[in-house]
């Protein structure tokens, strides 16, 4: 925060307590639904209870310390991780500012985006994972992984200070949860019957009406990362959109060349790869870079979802490490590219050339690459060792609903 | 009496309840089916996992009519039901000892 | 409105507009969709159509005459009961303002919570009751229970010159709804069936997704209420979002201990109670205080609602009163404690004490309960012996949606 | 824009960035399940993936040249077309200003409109029409009819020059929509068994979902028409709100009256066409006139609708025509009428009369009329002729979602 | 042994099974149905289009019962699911030949 | 001919399946049910509102074969839908007067 505090602008304020409810709406229920939905439907509540508790959970960690360790100054430490002054916000006078807009707001805004990255990994468990294990795991990923990547990144960590590129979550929010779902779901193994028997998902409309929520609240996870309602914000919501048109029509296309067929499900998966692509470019690019980088992604990620199913054989169940991982990676090395002011980008703080930039950005997905693969195996291996990761083999079959919730999604 | 059962194509429904009604066979139950037989079914792919879904939809027909009544039924079921192509489906033909028409208590013939 | 109006703020109203429409979210779909998911499949529409047409209903009532009665000058009765200058907004100029925003706005802002809280109360009559019952219900009931209480309390009524706290509807909204609820429930009589045959949520995926547009649209609800986009917004989002996630875990680790299983009905449920008890306190508390309730409230409203069921067999079919009844009196007395500076409230106005704002808040709930527990009674008695509250036993078992409506809410 | 350019508005900024998405919001999701829940179950994705991929193309062409042609300056040919100067948004500083707001917003803004007209009218061609020729009509369609009447409109083209008053798009969006559904409908043909065979709405859920959807997003269709946060967006959103309760109010009676039972999808349905009709009104008029406007609506579409299906037996599947073509003209022509000063208008320009004002409109709904309806059956007949409009009939009675897809709604 | 095959109006369904337990008969099952008879369906409108839909949701029960149990059976059925409206449905018997209990292999009535 | 119909657990279709078409039969119609019997259903609790679901999902299978053929189908089902738990289902043969293909109007084992 600057030493002396700019006037609260009523109009940011407004925009950013929009893009607040516009980030929750991305996870409940639009992340719930479209989890749901591709879910058998013996499994469908146990994929929306778990994205409703995450919430919670993760919400009251980061009320205690999370925002405090990410965004408060770590003294000494603070190159890689922040500090205790502001744990339950006790430090946070009522009308403290961040920027232009109240600090409650700020730490709120943010809590959105550590409340949906967990939630996102937890596809990769879906339909075998123990209901505790998601639990215990949302809350120790985020204060150990999470919270410190966030803190390099945005809160003022090393990577913030050699000027990594990272608008609105590409490392903090996608590789990471990309990385975090591909080592769950081989810590986990697969599903019983993968890839033999059929899982087709249940409900392609439940899925289709969150991949919609999804779309729309993007435009607050990207426009209010600008934390302001500026030309800035407004650019990022037009590359948002851009992104995920190109990703969806672009995974349309692969598909359509590829199966003879596209699919709604083909399309809408696009579209979430061109979302979580664009993520880190979204306040850096012009709309033609937005559109190039959606391309890329939609068509990319077609080939890693395949690769993994295909040919490795591994069932993070959801797709999140092709889609989210993958697209995250894309978008953060892209997002060195299409951020030259030639090509329509803002462009390069002073005195850095387009392979410096580059070469930060490569070094900040491995560094999150790194440290989220390892604590998650970590993590997992703990949780393996102490309550158990899976259900037993009959809770499998008989559905998680039944098995670990006691309800069906549907009667009568 | 008879119990006829058919399995027919569903979009065959309507066209076999007016046949049958025509020759004064107004009750029946009907069941929907899964069937496997001849008729392929189709592939479903979702995010590139292929899926082979080899059943057919299919509609179970269950008539119960008098031992008189059972060729007439079957000939118009089969002129109602027909398409001539693969999947058209299967009657079969069983005994019934006994019906009995619970609002009444009336049993056989006068029971249908 | 003040002698001298401040300037327009387009911040203020760019955030005000916004809430309206997250609030309308809350009841379309929202509440729609969260109880048309908890009837059998053969009442879905039955809830649906109640709710849109409520809120026709209503709006055109707002219109005439209840905006001017509740938040006009009532001149010598402005104590009880608001004037009719503004009845069809004639007296309003275009350019008219309240605070910083249009009066056009304020008018619209208000008329959402006025639609919202008759829809709440129908879930206690779901199932069996007549749908010209349901529109005259909310037509009298808005004028002759909503209208004056909320003029009381927001409308410079009684309630407001003793100071009562109720920042966004603990009292007018939930208090109110939840005793309606109740009063509602016993003279409609029960369920046939109820409480022996299986009445289970026939879809909880539409539950769930409902309850999710709750959690999001209340952050305008109770944000909003502040009639600006500043610091007293911001805390009231942020208390809101923690009263939800510490009302949802109560509830989860409630019925978990109690069930052995913790439930996604269960989690929505205790986000609902957490999120209708932090309303009146929004404004008012800190995060931490906001946690306290939020929790104090999945816990109560959880055994509440065992207690009706369980104990006292009365079909309050969807649990209106349980959680929205016992959160709002939980959540008004709360208030009045929890907003002490030194529990990291807001404070009391000079020269009150927690005793006495405690008494204020007590006082608040005792007279709505007491008016609206009257008048509901009667406006159910008349309405049952002119054209009858209940639909036949034919019809009940058939389902409204065919016997009400002439449609199946699915087919083929 | 005008030579000096005001100062940026962040207040604006914000309650158009929140307009942008609202209206996003009625597409994806709302719209599209809206339509999803209508059709066959055998069908239901086909109308989700062309929401999903319509989106996508119209948004690449609105970058491309829509954008440019609809807004910007064709210079001698500027009374029917705009130029080219901003083709790919090249011309466009990334602080370019629209009024108040950034120019990469007010492009974002309008392309969710045009995005969402197309998308309108395929309901129009539901469970029969080609996947790849709706791809192809959405492209062709946007560029030959939206874009040059969008420009008469509203990019100061000849209809602008005129005075014609369309708010949000009465002629531009709904009488155009309209046209072009029944245009394509009669060019199609309609679905096979119709009418005779039950083609019942395979979920009325959906639809519910999608309804609430679209009234919530139309505060931002029509309040963020006024570009700004201030006393006309707030009447507006009153008006649009007025419009909606009323429209499903009275073609709830309308059914109640004629078929004996009022059902949950006639409410949606008015509340649609009372959306439709206020559009282009809810920028001039006063609540009470958007009342009127909405009862008109809500008789005549239902009228409109019986008409079309029960006397002209046309297959206008979803009833586009009849509820926004209809509701269109009504709304452009009673917007002539209600703004007058003396009705709670915001009154007409100078020295123009009601009569007169009327006048304009009519000629603004015949001349949209007349080159929609050209331009649409030219687009049909060219598509039918090359790539062919409808799938084969094995396809038809298989259904879109497997024949054209490859996948089905609901598994399990 | 014989199957005993009624239709009955699906809320009648827990009745008819505490009638069959009483009798001693806990094994049966259940289908879902559509009935068409005597008893007329209900009409649906959307916007205006007028939907007849002719049939009527029953339940099919089966049970297979030893021989003698037939008469008790039928007896306990009808007194459960009788209420004495159109549409209560009908008994069906027919022969079995054999039964099989998975499970063990047992046959016949020891597989009952 | 005869009739085999065997209730069986529903993950158990496909081996069935497998099963019967290495002894020929590939044809036949299935049907999901609901099963009362032995093995006890499950509890679900909404808002603390206990409900008892004592039925249990089952997978009806119709096979229409040739007389000589019912112990082998009889046995191959045997083998492959056993579980040695409780609710393994059963099988019941019943007597087949006719059969007819619709689509060819051939009769009796010429149509299976
Ligand atoms: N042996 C059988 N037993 C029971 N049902 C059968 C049998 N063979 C076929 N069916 C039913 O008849 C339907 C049509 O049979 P199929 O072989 O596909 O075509 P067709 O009857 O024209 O030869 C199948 O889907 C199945 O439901
Ligand atoms: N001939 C029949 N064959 C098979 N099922 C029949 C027959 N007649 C009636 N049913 C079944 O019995 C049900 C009740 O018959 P219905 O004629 O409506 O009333 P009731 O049995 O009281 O005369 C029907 O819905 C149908 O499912
Ligand atoms: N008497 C019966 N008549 C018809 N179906 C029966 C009968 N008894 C059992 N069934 C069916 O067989 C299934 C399995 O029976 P059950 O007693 O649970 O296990 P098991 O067959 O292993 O003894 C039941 O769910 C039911 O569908």
């Amino acid at each position: 925060m600057p030493a002396e505090v700019p006037p609260l602008s009523s109009g940011d304020t407004a925009w950013l307590l929009t893009s607040t409810a516009l980030v929750l709406l991305m996870t409940l229920p639009g992340l719930a639904l479209f989890y749901g939905g591709l879910v058998r439907i013996k499994n469908v509540l146990s994929l929306l209870v778990q994205c409703f508790a995450i919430t919670g959970v993760v919400s009251l960690l980061w009320l205690a310390v999370g925002y405090s360790l990410a965004f408060s100054n770590g003294g000494p430490l603070n190159s890689v991780i922040g500090g205790l002054d502001k744990a339950f916000l006790l430090g946070m006078a009522r009308d403290a500012q961040t920027g232009s807009i109240p600090e409650s707001l700020f730490c709120m805004f943010q809590l959105t985006f550590a409340a949906i990255t967990p939630a996102l990994v937890v596809g990769a468990f879906a339909e075998r994972v123990r209901f505790a294990a998601v639990l215990w795991f949302a809350g120790l990923w985020v204060l150990l992984v999470y919270v410190p990547i966030a803190h390099w990144v945005w809160g003022g960590g090393w990577l913030a200070q050699l000027g990594v590129m990272d608008f609105a979550g590409g490392i903090v929010v996608h590789v990471n949860a990309g990385v975090a779902a591909l080592v769950g779901a081989l810590t986990l193994g697969g599903r019983r019957g993968f890839p033999q028997t059929s899982m087709a998902p249940h409900s392609l409309p439940l899925t289709a009406c969150g991949a919609g929520m999804l779309w729309v609240g993007w435009y607050g996870f990207n426009g209010g990362s600008a934390l302001a309602a500026n030309g800035s914000a407004g650019m990022a919501v037009l590359a948002t959109h851009m992104g995920a048109s190109a990703g969806a029509l672009a995974w349309m296309w692969a598909e359509w060349r590829r199966f003879g067929k596209p699919s709604m499900l083909g399309i809408v998966t696009g579209m979430v790869a061109g979302l979580g692509t664009i993520t880190p470019a979204s306040g850096y690019v012009g709309p033609l870079g937005a559109v190039a980088i959606g391309l890329v992604a939609g068509f990319l990620c077609f080939h890693a979802t395949q690769y993994l199913k295909q040919r490795l054989h591994i069932d993070d169940s959801l797709d999140v490490s092709p889609v989210h991982g993958a697209g995250g990676v894309i978008g953060t090395l892209l997002t060195g590219v299409f951020a030259a002011a030639a090509l329509g980008g803002s462009g390069y703080s002073v005195q850095t050339s387009m392979a410096g930039q580059l070469g930060v950005q490569a070094l900040g997905v491995a560094a999150c690459a790194a440290w989220c693969g390892g604590m998650t195996w970590l993590i997992m291996r703990v949780l393996d060792t102490t309550l158990g990761l899976r259900v037993s083999d009959e809770q499998e079959s008989e559905g998680l609903d039944l098995a670990s919730h006691g309800e069906r999604g549907y009667s009568g | 009496m008879k119990l006829v059962t058919a399995i027919i194509k569903p979009f065959k429904l309507d066209d076999v309840r007016a046949a049958l009604s025509e020759i004064g066979v107004s009750g029946m139950t009907v069941t929907e089916v899964k069937g496997f037989g001849r008729q392929r079914g189709h592939t479903e792919l979702y995010r590139g996992a292929e899926y082979v879904v080899d059943f057919v939809p299919k509609t179970r027909i269950e008539v119960a009519v008098r031992t008189e009544l059972v060729d007439q039924c079957v000939e118009s079921i089969v002129k109602a039901a027909k398409t001539g192509k693969v999947g058209d489906g299967k009657i079969f033909i069983t005994n019934i000892d006994r019906v009995i028409r619970i609002r009444t208590g009336e049993t056989d013939n006068s029971a249908l």
